[in-house]
Formats: C-alpha cells, sequence, structure tokens
C-alpha cells in the first residue's frame, strides 16, 4: 500500500539488498479485456524438462525466506509491503487478480460492472465464502474493511484521493457493494487487487482495532489460515480445509515464513536445500541462486525502478540548473554495473522497453559531468549561501544500516564530488520514509514504480498528493497539465489512447528532472527443484494467475515433491 | 656390618644456571644401615638437601645427576627413570621444614593422609580414616577424630608437624628423611617433635636421616653424623666421637658456634670468618681452605681425599684438627698471625 | 552466611537501581519514542502554537475526525511521555518489581514475552561460550603449566596470545568461511525443535565467542599454576609418591582457580557484548538483535527490559562467583 | 613471554646465598621491540597516508572490482573497485585514531577515578567503587549503543563512547596498583612528614602509577580498536564516508564476497590481528616488566 518498504526492503543489521519501495494506489485502471490484448509480458516458469508430467504429490510443509518481517499482517492497519504481501496472499484472496497477461479478473468477486453515468463501480461479491472463523464474508465486511481503511492516518493518504469524503461506499445487497469514486475511472476492479482488495472479516477488524496484537493473527479466506507468528523470527500458516475453492488444488499442508535479512544466506540456504524458496531483490543472491544447481530463478526485472529523488520544494532543488547538474554528474553506469552486478537492466523511465507503454524516445541522462559545471557555476553565482568553495551543498539519505545502501551512497558522492558537498545521512528504514514523506529531505536514494497496470502510479504523479504535512507525491513536483494525462487515461479503456497518454507523461517526467532513473530492480522467486508449481496458479474460472508480481507469489497449486 | 640398607657412592648434582653450571653436590658417599640413624650436618648451601632430594626424587627436571644409590637392593635412580610408582611414600619418605606450608590449605588434614593409605595400599575411605585417626593420635595429636576433618590453618605450627610426620608414616615406610623438621618450630615444642620422633622411628625399626644445620639437634639423637660443607662430605664419626674428638677443621668450628653447657656464662661464641663456598666451578682445592685456621699450601693444591678409618671415623683433610700434623700447621700459622690464605687468626681462648 | 548473602542482595538492588537510572535516563535523553508509536504524526512540531490557540490543529487524514495534536497528546498521556522524567522512572521501576516490563512501543507486544522468547537463546549461546571456555581452558592450562617451558608450553602460549588478539567478529568471518552451508558445516538455520538442535545450531558461534575467552582463562590459569606448583605440599605430596597427575588435579588446580574465577565474573559482561555482534554474524534471533534494533528505534520499554535482565545476571554471576571463593578456600570461608 | 621456569625449593635453597635468579632477567625482550615498531609502523603510514604514493581509496573502479591479490592493486580491490591496500592504509587512521583518543580519555578519567579511590580508601573508595561496578555490570557495548545510536556518528563521538566504555575496567587496574603503592613505606613517610595530598599524589603514586598504566594504555587501544570494529558489525561505526577497518570488514564479509574474493575482508582483518596483537604484547611485556597482578583487569 502506501510504500511502506521505500529506500530498502531491510532493517537487519548487515541486511544487504537494494534500497526500493514497492508501491501501488488505490486509482482504478481497466483494460479492455476482451481482445486478452497483452499488457506486459508474461512472467512464465520455465517449461519443465522432464518429460512425463510428474504426478502430483499432497502435503509437506514450504518453507519460504523473505528480506524482511512486516510489522503485522491485517491488511486494514499495517502498511503492507513486499513481506507482508508473501504472507498475506497465502492467507487473503484479494477481490481481483491479474491473469498472465496482466489483465484484472474477478477472484473473491463475482462482478465488478460500472453504474451508467457515474464514476461508481457495483462489486458483487460470490457467495458461500467462508472465513478461517467460520463466519460467511458478506457486505458488511467489504464495508467494514474500506472505512477502517479510510480512517488509518497512513493507508487513508493512499486511499481518499480518489472517493468523497462522505459516502465513499455503499451498500446494495449483502452481496453487493457500491464504490463511489470522484472521477471516472475505465479500470477501477485493477486497485482492488492489493492490500485494498483483501478484506477481513467486520468482526475481526473491530478486535484488533481494541487489541492491537490481533494484527499479528489475521482472520482471513485466503487458501491457508495463520497458526503462529513470532515478529522478526517465524510465521507459520497450514491450510484452510474449508477453503472456498475447495482443497483439491491446495496441496501444500502449510508455510513456513523465515524472514532472514542477509538475503544472500538465504540463497545460500536454498542452494543447499535447507530453505524451499526465497523471493529476493538483493544482486548477490540472485547471483549465488543463479548458480546454484538444482535451484531455478524466476526474475521480474518490470518490478520497480531504482532511483534517486530529489525534493523539488526545498533549496536547492527548487531550481532545475542544480536537479540538472546532479542529473549530469550522477555515475549510473558504475551504480548499474557494480550495485546489481548485471542482474538488472539500466533503466530510462519508468517502463522497461519489453512494456508496451514504454517512451523509446525518452532518454535517462547521467555520466555527462562535463555538462554539470557551469549548472553549477552559475548557480552557485546566483545563490552563494548554498554553496561552499563553489560546489553546492547537498545532503544525501538513504536507509541502513545496510551494506549494499553505503556502498551506493559511496558510488554517488565519488561521482558528485566535483560538483557538490555530499553530506551522507544514514537512517533507520522508517525514519527514513518518515522524514521522505514529510518533505524533511534533498535526495534520496529510492525505489519506486513498476505496477503491472500503470494507472496504479497516478498516486505518485497527482497533484493531489503533492500538497499537505504528508504527501506521496514524494518530489512534490505538481504539473496540471500532467494531471489531466493521468486522468485522461484512466477513463479511457482504448489501449492505444492509453499508450500514447503514458508516452507524453514519461516525457514530462523526464523533463522535470526530479527523477534519476538507474536500474530496473530484478525480484526474483529462487526455488529448489522440490517445488513445483510455482507459476501454476489457477482462478477459478480456469485463469492462470500472473506469476511474481514484484515478488508477490501466490501459493496455490504449489507443491513439493519428495524426490 | 649388619645389612646395609642405603649405599650412596660418589654422588654428583649439577645445575646448569645463567650465571654457570652449580656444583650442588661434589661426589658425596655414604652409607646406612637398617634402624641407624644418621644426622647430616651443614650450613645452607652445603648440598645436604640436594642429597636428600635427589634420594627421594626431587630434583627439577634440569638437574644433572651422576653416581649411584642403592636401597634395599634396588637402584634409586633406576627406579626413578622407570617412573615405578608405590616406591617413594611406602618404601622412602620425607617430611620438610615448614609444617605452616607443608600441607594443602584447601584440603583437609584427613584426606592428606587418606589419599596416601588408598593409593599405596588400596584401602577403603573407611578403613583409611580409621588408620588416619590411630596415626594421628600415635603422633600425639589430641583429639584426633575431630582434628582429622579440620583445616591445615585451624591447627598450631607444632599440630601441624604432627599431621605431617603421620602423612609421612602413613605406608609404614622403612627410611624416614627428616629435611630440618624442627626448624620453623619454637624449640619447646621441637624437643617433644625430636623426641616423638626417636620414639616412632624405634617401635618400627625404621632408619632415619636427619638433616640440620643445628648441632645440637643431632647430638644425643643420631647414632652417626656426617658434615657435609661445599657439595662434600667433609667428615663422619659416630655422634660422640665427633664431637670428643673431631678431626675437620670446619666440624671443629662449628662445634665453637654453640653454647655449651660446661663453658662459662658469657663465653664469646665464635662466628667463623669468611664467606660460603663458591659452588660455581669449585676450584680444585679445600672448600674450607679459606676458612680454614689450619690452611697450608697443599691444601690448595687438590681436594683432601676421605681418610680415616672406614665405617668408623672418616675425614677429608691433610692436617686434621686434634692430631700432630694438625697442631704443628696451626702453631705455625699462629706463629705467622695468619694462614697460608691470609686469614688473621690469634690464639683463641678456650681452645679444647 | 546469611549475612554475607543479605549484604550482596543489598549490592544488587543498588547497582540494579544505578543502572536502571542511568539507562533510563540517557534513553530520555538521547532519543524520542514518538517516531514509532506515531509515525508520521511525530513530525508535527507546531502543537505548542496549536494549544495556545495560535494555530489550527491540522487532520492529516481527510476524515479523521481528531486533529493530529489531539492524537499526539492522547498517545503522550497514555504513554506516560508528558510527565517529568524523574516520575517516569519511578512508575517505570514499580511496574518493573511487580514484574510488568510494559510493552514495546514498536510492536506492543509484552516486553516480558520478547524478553522470555529471545532471551533463552542468547543466555545459551552465552553458557555454552563459557563451558567451551573452560572446558579449553583448563586442561591446556594445567598441561601448559605441567610442561611449563617446554616445547608445547611455548606452543599454546602462542596461540593462546594469537587468540587473544583475534577479535571475535574475524574469528566468525573465518568461520564462515571455512564452514559454509554447502558443506553442511554450518548449521543451515537456527532449529529451536529439540535442545539437541539448539546445542547443534549454537556450536560453532558458542566456539568462537568461547576461544577468545579461553585464552585469557588459560593464560590465568598457567600463572598462578605455577606460583602455586612451587608450594612445600607439592613437594610433600610427591614425597608421599603420588602420581603428576594426581598431584595437578587434586592438589595444584584448587588452590589456583581465583584469578580465572573473578575474571569469569567480570567476563560474563563483556560476553554479551560479544554475542551481539556473533548473533548478527551467525543470524542466531537472539536477544542481541533485539536490543540493537530497539535501541535504534528508541524502544525504551525493550532496551531497559533487557538491560535491567543483563544488569541482575551479571550481578547475580558475580554474587555466585563470591560463593565459589568461599567453597574454594576454605581460609576465606572462617572469615 | 613463556614466564619464569618453575623451580623447586631446591634451587632456591641453593639461591638464597647467590643471587641467581633463574627467571630471565626482567628486560623487554626482542619480541617487545619488533611489537613496538609495527605500531610506530602503521600509524606513521596513516598519518603520512595523504602524502604516500597509493591510490585514491574512495576512487570507484580504481581497479576492476573484486579483484583478488596481485592482480593490478597490490591487495586487490573490493565490490566497488576500490584499491583494499589504500583503504587498509587510509582506514588505520580512523581506526587507531578512535583506538588511542577513546583510551586516553578511559585512562585520563578512570586512572583519576581510581588512584583517587586507592588513595584515600574509606568513603570516596566505596563510591567510586559502586559507581565503578555498576558501569561494569552494564552492558558495554549496550551502553556503546545507546550512544552512537542516538547523536550523530561522528569520529569524536565514537571515540568518546569507547572511552566511556574503557573508564571502569581502568579505574579498577589503577586502584589496584595504587592500593598496592599507597601502602609503601615511602608514601606513609611522606605521609608522616605532612605532605598535602595532592602533593603526595602526584610526586610519589603517579609517577610509580604510571608505568603500569601505559601498559594498560596499549592494552586498552588493543581493545577500543577491536571495539570499532563490534560497533561496525552492528553498523554504528563512524557514519559516512569514513573508512575504518571495522567497516571494511563488513564490507568484506557478505555472504557472497566471503565466498568469492575473502581478501577485502582478511587484508583489514590481519591489518587490525597484527596491530592488536603488538599492542598486547607490548602492553603485557611492560606490565610483566611492573609486574602488575592481571586478575585487577
Amino acid at each position: 500500500m502506501v510504500a511502506a518498504a521505500c529506500g530498502g526492503d531491510d532493517d537487519g543489521e548487515i541486511g544487504t539488498d537494494a534500497g526500493g519501495s514497492e508501491s501501488e494506489s488505490a486509482a482504478a485502471a481497466d483494460v479492455a479485456d476482451d481482445e486478452g490484448e497483452s499488457v506486459a509480458p508474461t512472467i512464465t516458469a520455465p517449461v519443465e524438462e522432464e518429460a512425463v508430467v510428474e504426478e502430483i504429490q499432497r502435503g509437506g510443509i514450504l518453507r519460504v525466506a523473505m528480506e524482511a518481517d512486516g510489522d503485522g499482517i491485517n491488511p486494514v492497519t499495517n502498511n503492507f509491503a513486499n513481506a507482508a504481501y508473501l504472507m498475506g496472499r497465502s492467507i487473503f484472496d484479494p477481490l481481483f487478480a491479474f491473469d498472465a497477461d496482466g489483465n484484472w479478473f474477478p477472484l473473491l468477486a463475482e462482478s465488478a460492472t460500472p453504474v451508467e453515468g457515474t464514476n461508481s463501480w457495483q462489486i458483487k461479491l460470490r457467495e458461500g465464502i467462508t472465513y478461517h472463523d467460520g463466519s460467511e464474508m458478506t457486505a458488511d465486511d467489504m464495508i467494514a474493511a474500506f472505512e477502517a481503511q479510510l480512517a488509518d492516518p497512513l493507508i487513508s493518504l493512499a486511499v481518499a484521493p480518489d472517493y468523497p469524503a462522505e459516502n465513499a461506499i455503499e451498500k446494495i445487497d449483502d452481496y453487493t457493494v457500491q464504490y463511489n469514486l470522484l472521477r471516472e475511472s475505465a479500470h477501477y476492479p485493477g486497485t482492488l487487487t492489493n492490500q485494498i482488495g483483501m478484506i477481513p472479516p467486520a468482526s475481526y477488524i473491530a478486535a484488533a482495532a481494541e487489541d492491537p496484537t490481533m494484527d499479528q493473527m489475521p482472520i482471513g479466506q485466503g487458501p491457508f489460515k495463520i497458526v503462529s507468528r513470532a515478529q522478526d523470527d517465524r510465521t507459520v500458516v497450514e491450510r484452510n480445509e474449508d477453503y472456498w475453492q475447495g482443497t483439491d488444488n491446495i496441496h501444500l499442508d502449510g508455510i513456513e515464513f523465515l524472514p532472514i535479512t542477509d538475503t544472500a544466506i538465504a540463497a545460500e540456504r536454498v542452494a543447499a536445500g535447507d530453505i524451499d524458496l526465497v523471493v529476493t531483490s538483493n544482486s548477490d543472491a540472485i547471483l549465488t541462486l543463479r548458480e546454484a544447481e538444482g535451484v531455478t530463478t524466476l526474475e521480474n526485472i518490470y518490478s520497480a525502478e531504482n532511483d534517486i529523488m530529489m525534493n523539488t520544494r526545498s533549496a536547492p532543488f527548487d531550481d532545475i540548473r542544480v536537479r540538472q547538474a546532479l542529473t549530469f554528474a550522477a555515475d549510473r553506469e558504475a551504480y548499474a554495473a557494480l550495485i546489481t552486478q548485471g542482474t538488472s537492466p539500466m533503466a530510462d523511465s519508468i517502463f522497461h522497453p519489453d512494456l508496451i507503454w514504454n517512451n523509446p524516445d525518452v532518454v535517462q541522462e547521467g555520466n555527462m559531468p562535463e555538462m554539470a559545471g557551469p549548472l553549477i557555476e552559475s548557480y552557485c553565482a546566483d545563490v552563494p549561501e548554498n554553496c561552499t568553495d563553489g560546489k553546492v551543498n547537498i545532503e544525501l539519505q538513504y536507509s541502513g544500516p545496510s551494506v549494499s545502501q553505503t556502498r551506493i551512497a559511496d558510488i554517488l558522492t565519488a561521482g558528485w564530488e566535483p560538483f557538490f558537498n555530499v553530506t551522507e545521512q544514514e537512517l533507520l528504514q522508517d525514519a527514513h520514509i518518515l522524514e521522505v514523506a514529510t518533505g524533511q529531505f534533498q535526495a534520496v536514494v529510492w525505489r519506486q514504480f513498476g505496477n503491472v497496470e500503470p494507472d496504479l502510479e497516478v498516486i505518485w504523479l497527482e497533484c493531489a498528493t503533492a500538497e499537505g504535512f504528508i504527501t506521496l507525491n514524494w518530489v512534490r513536483w505538481c504539473n496540471p497539465e500532467r494531471d489531466a494525462l493521468l486522468y485522461a487515461q484512466r477513463a479511457t479503456d482504448d489501449l492505444d489512447e492509453r499508450v500514447e497518454i503514458w508516452r507524453q507523461i514519461q516525457v514530462e517526467m523526464n523533463e522535470s528532472y526530479a527523477y534519476i532513473f538507474i536500474t530496473h530492480a530484478n525480484w526474483t522467486v529462487g526455488y529448489t527443484d522440490r517445488v513445483k508449481n510455482v507459476c501454476g496458479q489457477m482462478g477459478p474460472n480456469g485463469e492462470t494467475l500472473f506469476c511474481n508480481e514484484q515478488g508477490r507469489q501466490f501459493f496455490h497449486n504449489v507443491w513439493l515433491s519428495e524426490s | 656390618m649388619s645389612d646395609l640398607q642405603l649405599t650412596v657412592e660418589d654422588l654428583y648434582v649439577r645445575f646448569p644456571t645463567s650465571r654457570g653450571t652449580v656444583e650442588a653436590v661434589n661426589g658425596v658417599t655414604f652409607t646406612l644401615e637398617k634402624g641407624q640413624m644418621l644426622g647430616i650436618v651443614g650450613e645452607s648451601g652445603s648440598g645436604k638437601s640436594v642429597t636428600a632430594k635427589t634420594l627421594m626424587n626431587l630434583l627439577p627436571r634440569t638437574a644433572e645427576v651422576d653416581g649411584n644409590i642403592t636401597f634395599e637392593g634396588e637402584d634409586v635412580r633406576a627406579v626413578a627413570k622407570e617412573r615405578r610408582k608405590h616406591f617413594w611414600g611406602v618404601k622412602m619418605t620425607m617430611v620438610f621444614q615448614d609444617p605452616m606450608t607443608s600441607l594443602n590449605p584447601v584440603k583437609r588434614c584427613g584426606e592428606q593422609i587418606t589419599e596416601t593409605l588408598r593409593y599405596h595400599l588400596g584401602d577403603t575411605n573407611a578403613t583409611a580414616k580409621n588408620k588416619a585417626v590411630d596415626l594421628l593420635e600415635q603422633v600425639g595429636v589430641p583429639e584426633p577424630s575431630k582434628r582429622v576433618d579440620q583445616y591445615p590453618h585451624e591447627l598450631s605450627g607444632g599440630l601441624r608437624q604432627r599431621v605431617v610426620i603421620a602423612m609421612a608414616l602413613a605406608c609404614e615406610p622403612s627410611l624416614l628423611i627428616a629435611d630440618e623438621p624442627t626448624t620453623a618450630v619454637d624449640v619447646t615444642v621441637q624437643k617433644r617433635l625430636l623426641d616423638l620422633l626417636d620414639g616412632l622411628r624405634r617401635d618400627r625399626g625404621m632408619s632415619m636421616i636427619l638433616i640440620t644445620h643445628d648441632l645440637g639437634v643431632a647430638r644425643g639423637r643420631c647414632d652417626d653424623v656426617a658434615v657435609m660443607y661445599g657439595g662434600r662430605l667433609v667428615e663422619r664419626a659416630p655422634t660422640e666421637t665427633l664431637f670428643a674428638d673431631s678431626r675437620h677443621p670446619y666440624t671443629e668450628a662449628l662445634l665453637r658456634t654453640i653454647p655449651r653447657i660446661d663453658q662459662p656464662i658469657h663465653t664469646r661464641l665464635e662466628p667463623i670468618a669468611g664467606r660460603p663456598p663458591e659452588l660455581i666451578d669449585p676450584a680444585e682445592e679445600c672448600a674450607f681452605a679459606l676458612r680454614c685456621r689450619y690452611a697450608q699450601p697443599d691444601c690448595l693444591e687438590a681436594i683432601p681425599p676421605v681418610g680415616g678409618v672406614k665405617g668408623q671415623h672418616e675425614f677429608a683433610c691433610f692436617h686434621p684438627a686434634n692430631t700432630a700434623r694438625g697442631r704443628q700447621a696451626l702453631d705455625a700459622n699462629l706463629a705467622a698471625g695468619q694462614t697460608v690464605t691470609g686469614l688473621q687468626i690469634q690464639a683463641a681462648a678456650g681452645m679444647n | 552466611m546469611a549475612r554475607f548473602i543479605a549484604r550482596r542482595v543489598v549490592q544488587l538492588a543498588l547497582v540494579l537501581l544505578a543502572v536502571t537510572f542511568v539507562a533510563f535516563s540517557a534513553l530520555n535523553f538521547l532519543g524520542d519514542p514518538l517516531v514509532n508509536i506515531v509515525g508520521p504524526l511525530a513530525a508535527i512540531d507546531y502543537c505548542d502554537e496549536v494549544e495556545a490557540g495560535l494555530r489550527e490543529d491540522s487532520f492529516t487524514s481527510i476524515n479523521n475526525s481528531r486533529g493530529d495534536c489531539e492524537i499526539i497528546g492522547e498517545v503522550k498521556a497514555e504513554f506516560g511521555l508528558d510527565k517529568p522524567l524523574a516520575q517516569r522512572y519511578f512508575t517505570w521501576l514499580g511496574n518493573i518489581i511487580t514484574g510488568d516490563f510494559g510493552t514495546s512501543f514498536q510492536t506492543q507486544l509484552p516486553v516480558s514475552e520478547i524478553i522470555a522468547q529471545k532471551l533463552p537463546k542468547s543466555l545459551m549461546l552465552m553458557a555454552m561460550a563459557q563451558i567451551i571456555a573452560l572446558a579449553v581452558a583448563i586442561p591446556v592450562g594445567v598441561y601448559s603449566a605441567y610442561r611449563a617451558g617446554r616445547a608445547v608450553d611455548r606452543a599454546t602460549s602462542v596461540a593462546s596470545f594469537g587468540l587473544l588478539s583475534i577479535p571475535n567478529f574475524a574469528l566468525g568471518v573465518i568461520v564462515l568461511q571455512f564452514f559454509t552451508l554447502r558443506n553442511q558445516w554450518l548449521p543451515a538455520s537456527f532449529d529451536d525443535t529439540s535442545f539437541f538442535t539448539r546445542v547443534h545450531s549454537l556450536f560453532l558461534p558458542a566456539t568462537v565467542l568461547g576461544l577468545g575467552i579461553a585464552a585469557t582463562y588459560q593464560r590465568l590459569l598457567r600463572t598462578d599454576l605455577l606460583t602455586t606448583l612451587q608450594e612445600d605440599f607439592v613437594h610433600m605430596a610427591r614425597a608421599k609418591g603420588m602420581t603428576d597427575r594426581h598431584i595437578m588435579t587434586r592438589h595444584v588446580l584448587r588452590p589456583s582457580l581465583f584469578s580465572l574465577i573473578t575474571v569469569f565474573g567480570v567476563s560474563t559482561g563483556a560476553l554479551i557484548g560479544g554475542s551481539l555482534v556473533i548473533e548478527g554474524i551467525f543470524s542466531i534471533p537472539g536477544i542481541g538483535s533485539e536490543i540493537v534494533t530497539a535501541v535504534i528505534r528508541d524502544d525504551f520499554p525493550v532496551v531497559l527490559g533487557s538491560v535491567v535482565v543483563i544488569a541482575s545476571g551479571f550481578v547475580v554471576i558475580n554474587f555466585f562467583v563470591d560463593l565459589f571463593y568461599t567453597w574454594l578456600d576454605p581460609r576465606v570461608r572462617a572469615s | 613471554m613463556t614466564g619464569s621456569v618453575p623451580s623447586t625449593t631446591v634451587v632456591d635453597d641453593i639461591a638464597d646465598d647467590h643471587e641467581v635468579d633463574d627467571t630471565s632477567i626482567k628486560r623487554l625482550g626482542f619480541g617487545f621491540w619488533i611489537a613496538i615498531s609495527w605500531i610506530g609502523l602503521i600509524s606513521i603510514a596513516a598519518l603520512l597516508a595523504p602524502l604516500l604514493p597509493i591510490a585514491d581509496p574512495n576512487e570507484i573502479a580504481n581497479g576492476a572490482p573484486r579483484d583478488g591479490i596481485l592482480g593490478d592493486n597490490f591487495m586487490g580491490t573490493d565490490a566497488l573497485g576500490r584499491d583494499v591496500f589504500a583503504r587498509t592504509i587510509w582506514g588505520a587512521r580512523i581506526s587507531l585514531g578512535v583506538g588511542f583518543l577513546g583510551i586516553l580519555l578511559g585512562v585520563v578519567v578512570g586512572g583519576a577515578l581510581g588512584i583517587a579511590a586507592g588513595y584515600f580508601k574509606g568513603l570516596a573508595d566505596q563510591v567510586i567503587s559502586f559507581l565503578v561496578f555498576s558501569l561494569l555490570s552494564f552492558p558495554s557495548l549496550v551502553l556503546a549503543l545507546l550512544i552512537t545510536a542516538s547523536l550523530n556518528r561522528s569520529f569524536l563521538t565514537v571515540a568518546m563512547t569507547l572511552g566511556i566504555v574503557g573508564i571502569a575496567p581502568i579505574s579498577r587496574l589503577a586502584r589496584a596498583t595504587t592500593i598496592q603503592f599507597a601502602d609503601r613505606e615511602f608514601v606513609q613517610a611522606a605521609r608522616v612528614i605532612g605532605a598535602k595530598s595532592r602533593r603526595i599524589i602526584i610526586k610519589e603514586l603517579l609517577p610509580n602509577v604510571l608505568v603500569p598504566m601505559g601498559a594498560l594504555t596499549l592494552l586498552g587501544m588493543g581493545i577500543s580498536i577491536v571495539a570499532e570494529g563490534s560497533l561496525a558489525f552492528l553498523g554504528l561505526s563512524v557514519e559516512g564516508e569514513a573508512i575504518s577497518w571495522g567497516k571494511s570488514i563488513v564490507d568484506g564479509s557478505q555472504t557472497r564476497d566471503l565466498n568469492q574474493n575473502s581478501h577485502v575482508a582478511f587484508v583489514p582483518i590481519f591489518a587490525m590481528f597484527l596491530t592488536v596483537m603488538a599492542l598486547n604484547f607490548a602492553g603485557d611485556r611492560i606490565r610483566e616488566y611492573t609486574d602488575v597482578r592481571e586478575t585487577a583487569f
């Protein structure tokens, strides 16, 4: 939800993965699902070599390693970062999900129909879905969940901008709810695929509000239910025998989630067969997984962008000359080569060239220090108080303690050294996010974007979230024309038109010089040969689920062979 | 000759140190008969303790030992090499000077006795403890059953030495070596301890070597007395003969250092002038020459061989005291007012 | 004896009082806990103006009824952060004595539960480290004293001196280098299922921690043994024909344990620091990582709870060290 | 280093006539001078680092990344291609600096407390000993954590932290040494003739206490250098671009780097090991030379 994991997913002592944030937004997105146009290149598991399809074996506990642990798994109070989503996806089924082509389809919901002449959508829930505590899921639960999310100080920041202050949600009947939006949206169900689409029972929501420790033991309706959870130690879930889709294709007896901050060690343990599956974005871990025999890696390089962000509302970055100088002097090549060690490609914009949204003409500048000199000279002439002996004073903030983050800071500082006096500031991850959210930063190492449905990126770019004490438009760059483009692409369901709009947005972002894109982050799911059918998740009507969506795995249909 | 229990022939003990080799024992030969008590007298540094420790195989690893020692027919140095068990502590034991440190402060007195009984004789704890109580009683320790469980710091010096003696005699050894057993104890306790040792020795028919620097302690107790000086045995004789008719000038000088009942009060005791002999690479001469009143040139040319009547009264001196040759040498020195080594002398009062 | 224990208990109380007050005031002086309770709202600094009526209280979340400063006020009251330092200290102390360690600011879990779950692993690591240290140091110390000056003694002296100079994290890194996961030496993960698996998982880290201390113990023991070897009762024992092994173990060892025991008591303090680092390197979910994150996050109750537990552990251990003295040396018992 | 050869009473029997002291005559020994020269060498190298003909430690991709020893770069390069040898020399500046400054603070404060406690005895001794025992029972690394995690982690704060951690053990030793000398005749004599306490402490006690304190400074410096490493492993060593041995070791001991190119970690480890060993050895020889009981530490 709100990028709870920006600036580095790890908060352990010697965490090693590259910093970054998963971000999603509640903005609706709709894609004409009839032509089945492929929105994103599908991530499919490499075809199993064995000729004969092994007979599915039931049972076993899948051991999963995660890069960090969430504060809790209650979708209405906790910010879901990668770890919380991994556990959450086993406990909750979202209302909607993306299929392998990147189009949304109804999962818990039966149908989603826009209301003629209004911006509202009616979502009809399948009947007969029971929660882990046996109670049946109804519209009341959906309403309770949505209102709780609107009330939460942090989650509401990402949800509230798209809904009216009053009557954002109405009950139509026991199984149907109407969401009233401020603006027309053609792909609204796309936003109900993430945390907003995970609905715990109303009774649990009320109880958890009283006793926050219940956030650690959520009640959902997913294929697995929680058995035990020890923060930063181990979380165990077991098969939910009365799962609403039946347990025929839920083969695992249970899953054990282990937060291991040093994911390179987790990779070693997968190689040694002690752990079955690891989800990581750390280049060391990815290389180890690739080299290990008996381990398969499933890499998604469209899942986020590693970039540098500047606060366009505070000096010296309120001046475009300084932003341009910082961009030109940035040593993007050293960062890409040395930090990602070739595991992820350079990035020019928020869309990878394979994606249809990509604008090939947009090129991210960098490694051109000679162009930065004159800009700095002219700026320091105008604003001498921000410069000392001909260099602009800036503060580079990053999250830690983490070795890879320190290395990134060292590379960037070395590149900027001729033009900037860089003071490095290492903050703990949540303090780091807080400082960025409240605009108390100048330049920041960050990771963001990468959603399957681009409409979910609108929250980070619109003017609505650039004002106020806490702003999700981190760089605080408001451009009314861009707003118009954002809402236009949201309203239309004509794919070519949307692609054209997003290409213009990329040009505008490039010229704003608010971001310096460096690489596309690589979320890898590494698993041993024992783990079968990792990408074989099926929806209720036979749809195959999108696999490794930013490292957020589903665990339906996965099974463990004892060979 | 009754059966010889212990023979020591040409015993040499050397210690390499950073300043040269110390010749602690320099060719000592003596014998001991079963049940006999031999006193070994000499200043500190005369090699008496080294000799005792050689018998007991207590020398540090760096010591070099020559000569041979037989005890009840066994070659002692061979036993040491084989690291044979049940030899020391059973056949031959030793008692040291300072009772305050001879007992392990953190172990009960009883334990320190029973451990030898259990180890050598294989006694069970119970029998060993009873024996210990009996032993303590035999050595004159009051309330032995209470004392056996006490710690050394809870006993007086005299009592502690009795415990040490009990410890030594636990396994009925046939030879007891006592190295200055009473030096660290006050005089009143000294006599009672020596009487105790005598009594125990006679009851058990045990032979004993009493090492002391005090001739008085040796008198009246030992059958024979041997005098050591500079690592060598300079004289050995039955106790009374030694006192009455000593031959070696050092023995004579020693006798003059102890107060005599038959002497008038306030007789000045004469200290022996000069410094103790140099043990590092000693010269080929009589070690006592520098301090000897009878010293003549031939004393400086060679080490005097052991003469006199073998087994009766042996001594190693070219100009022995109480002999014509000796008197002749002394008179010459007195006339010259000094000896060949330059020692100033004048007629001493009360020469016997 | 009772008087001795009473005196020690008073000392325990006094030391704990001093330690906790220092920790409490240091924490409050150095950090601000609001960050992880209230999150972003903590950054609001204009509440005093709102109170003074100069400014309107802002509503960060759109339809949130209560103003930000109102929320902050409530939180401060709830966690008692608005009261003066001394008062907060005594309320906290009152709770601790009644066993209520309070709840973690971060996860609202009761601190006693966090400690109960995490401390045993660290305690086990430290206990195993001490056991390994003693198990190595005593035999090596005794043998090198027995063989003083000889080759084996010189070798152990060089080795123990080297061990003394290798920082435990460097030793940990070296061990990690050689015993990587794949050659099955390093236990894959901290396996909590049974006592045996826990020992197996902690064996390597405990050895790394233990060797450093073993070097100190060995050197101390050897020096004391050499002095005791010169005592007369050792010659008396040899005169009694007791074997060397008997003399070294039964007679010489016991009176030579004093400096070893003293340093054993003091080293537990340093050991806790060491285990913090080793737990990080070997990724053991002990109290170490908990304290580090708690300190960085200004999670006062967790930090204070751990400090109280560790400090009292330290004092209790030194209490037993003193008791051990009296058992060791009857002369002390008498005084 | 191997201590005295055990002599039995028989040798003493001889010894008391001749001053044959079988322990080696008290000299500082050949090893001591090697240790001192290593400490001197590494300190000079650290001080003159800017002038030495070595690479710029912060230059990214100075050589190919993760290049082994004896490749283009003498001691190889780290993950970012920076020269490991240059970073080890520059790292010495912080590690030795923090070590020395830290222990200096510890010795000055701890020493003063210890001498006061040892000399004045009575209530002063009680109070100071109580304070010291409380400080000792406070886990030293948690204390260091408290300070570094909350304040900025500049060179000075880290040095100050290590100094504070050192106060307790140092004052314990200072007290023990002072007590040892305070009862000596020459101090009683000075008291008898009515010398003021301050004069006694400075004139009589200090010179005697200084040498063992010197020994302790060396030992303490070794411990402070290692403590900086421990802080680095908790991510709390000196912040920013500053280079220290601790931080280089942490950078080099990431799981994959450790397996593939362990020289990045082992060069600083070896440098720290040699320096700490030299400090320990020198301190040990001085301590043995002045014969202060080690248990006081």
